[in-house]
């Protein structure tokens, strides 16, 4: 029987959690699919996304021949401005991220375990050449965490463990995860499937997870 | 869509409550959030600790709220011992911190920049320091600092719009933007209200995602 | 009369040693003072503190820098393995230190504005704070740091004045205005040259006196 | 011999420090006489005024008719802005001073030390109610502190001290002071004098001071 479902694409986990996010959240959104999120959330519903480069208000990419070289998000991409939006420097920036003024960040990762660590920095504790960006000052700061990701690796290896096994990120800070499978919180009792796609029951999603599973 | 506007002052204070932190900017008058300051005087809440520059003149809106017991602390940079402030702190009813001024400042930043505490040189060698946690740091004194949060921040403000965005005039500006930041319930009187789009992007000094609420209050 | 404008690449730089720690801001290529890094390769300074966002796409500026060896070490918030910053830390040719961005720019910010060290929740928790002074301050484990000072900032603008004053457009603006404030010698290079007083006091983004020198560099 | 000469009024303090300011420094100029000083800068010399509660390029008091309400200095009195000057929010404008970029502040004082302790905000150690205002931010921070007052108090004891008696608003930072009778500069052997109002002697200089002079 657990043939019968469909694993999510990219869009579809972006769009999962872009209709969770209300009107009037400030939002900062990672590089990859987290960014896709802004693409599923409808213009006439208010969400001023953050971009950690000092950005408030990002818009949509624009048409090709309308970019403007001044204006890119956190992954140097052409963006636009809301009407509305505003610009800051970096260290205003950060402040917004660190001081606890986003209502959500939604990041990528490697591994997230059952109490909210975040592993998406590196695969390997001591890499020489570390790419961190702002993922840390991201993951303390913000009022909620969610992490989109693949439910398990290329190979089937689960990404949610009891315990990391990659370098953390930020220790206790995910709150919920929006997979190719399921939608978990992170509770102090573990996770907790919120939703999980058609067709794959509760067992098989367990069997493709580490941690316990609660629903 | 969101709008911030709220259509009275009583709304805009609306829950503040008994025990509140209270983030009161202004330098002398200026910038100073006058509407507001009435409006939590006839509010009622008591038992408030307010942060403010100066314990204030007498006869201002600031000495008037102390002189009606309604605050149990004041942290600033300065009182004046002839003033109701003065009077009130050497009688005993009234609990006075006074802070160096730059360091007041940088608390309140801390506080909206998510910094849990910061070393500063300024009043290292002072009786400020007695009692404080000093370090050398580069063969200077330094005194240990922790950030200075509101419950409630008001804000006075000369252009808004529905999203929240603020723009102050000439020394307007002083504690307002860093006190937008640092308090839980951000609220702003504005004597301008503008459409949305109509501050430029660069020149935002207070971004919307600060302010909770706004309340228009013409000249 | 203050006039810090001269009249060339060449001059904006000179005087610029061998050893300095230069504060190079930019985000990708937006923000990032291209003739003036391009000045300083042709200047010579080596053995170099370079701190800038991060270690630079290969074919860039920054990485020329690099590969010419003229950098002693790289502070910054993230290396790609395949890049050249990548291969000459692995093949032990350049120091390398990888610190979270928004510390990155508070470190800055620190420098600018004298504070001597702060604490941060950011990476307390992670391989980073191994060997480092943790805090627990609210319950949360903090690391301290440390200001992060130049010897020299090179800086982007869009317009500046006479006196130094500067703006920037959009997301140029990112760590100029800190990196201005947080250096012994602050250079600017500017798309327009302005009358004092062109920009209107409220629309500043860094002020003059941050500002040592700046160089017309048109479209 | 001693009767001989005029002491300065708080003019003649104020100009004799305003002499000292080259073009292009970034001054910080105290409330009370410190303030008077820019009043003997001539417009063509362009000396950057800096007020804490935000003013980068303060320029003279408006004509009665033309005050603006929204822009006043450190002391709350009515200002115009030059050309080419700007406004800052607080925190930034005392990171303007304690992060060293005013080239000279001037304050008044109670009493200064030979070592350059500086005592200008309270009259016993543990006065409850504390009047400090920015003055220790900006005493530690400028690249060099000026000190104007008077030599004396005003029943004749001498302000120049060994060791300071009044609280201290910083250690070892006022580089300079301007007294109604003398020019000194606090160096590491103590108060040099470099200048004296005509008719006063050296002699009778140290006669006025607690502190020993040199020349």
């Amino acid at each position: 029987m657990s043939a019968s479902f469909t694993p999510l694409d990219r869009d579809g986990m972006a769009a999962w959690a872009a209709a969770d996010i209300p009107e009037g959240w400030v939002v900062n959104l990672g590089i990859g699919i987290p960014t896709e999120v802004a693409n599923f959330i409808p213009p006439e519903r208010e969400v001023i996304i953050h971009s950690e480069n000092g950005v408030i208000g990002a818009g949509p990419a624009p048409a090709p021949d309308a970019i403007n070289p001044f204006l890119v998000n956190a992954g140097t991409q052409p963006i636009t401005l809301r009407t509305g939006g505003a610009y800051v420097h970096h260290a205003d920036s950060f402040a917004i991220a660190r001081g606890g003024h986003l209502d959500l960040t939604i990041l990528g990762a490697f591994e997230v375990s059952e109490t909210g660590d975040l592993a998406n920095w590196a695969r390997a504790a001591h890499e020489p050449v570390k790419q961190i960006g702002g993922a840390m000052d991201l993951a303390i700061g913000a009022q909620r965490l969610w992490v989109i990701m693949e439910h398990t690796t290329k190979e089937g290896a689960p990404r949610l463990h009891r315990r990391c096994t990659y370098p953390l990120t930020a220790k206790g800070a995910v709150k919920r995860v929006y997979t190719n499978l399921a939608v978990l919180d992170v509770t102090p009792d573990g996770f907790l499937v919120r939703d999980i796609v058609p067709g794959l029951s509760f067992e098989d999603l367990q069997a493709r997870t580490e941690a316990p599973l609660r629903r | 869509m969101i709008d911030k506007f709220v259509h009275s002052v009583a709304a805009a204070l609306d829950g503040v409550p008994d025990g509140a932190t209270i983030l009161l900017p202004g330098f002398g008058d200026v910038g100073m959030p006058t509407a507001l300051l009435e409006g939590l005087i006839a509010q009622g809440a008591k038992d408030l600790v307010l942060v403010c520059n100066s314990g204030g003149r007498d006869g201002s809106a600031v000495a008037r709220l102390l002189t009606l017991g309604r605050v149990r602390k004041l942290i600033c940079s300065f009182v004046r011992p002839a003033s109701d402030a003065g009077r009130l702190l050497l009688a005993g009813k009234l609990e006075v911190e006074v802070v160096p001024q730059g360091t007041l400042a940088e608390r309140i930043r801390a506080a909206g920049a998510g910094i849990p505490a910061f070393y500063t040189p300024t009043a290292a060698d002072t009786v400020l320091a007695e009692g404080r946690e000093v370090r050398e740091i580069g063969g200077r004194r330094c005194l240990l600092e922790y950030p200075l949060p509101g419950d409630v921040a008001l804000i006075d403000a000369w252009q808004a719009d529905r999203w929240g965005n603020l723009t102050f005039r000439e020394t307007q500006r002083n504690f307002n933007p860093i006190m937008a930041m640092a308090a839980g319930l951000t609220v702003a009187q504005t004597r301008h209200s503008v459409p949305l789009g109509a501050i430029p992007p660069e020149h935002v000094m207070t971004a919307g995602i600060f302010v909770n609420r706004v309340v228009h209050i013409p000249g």
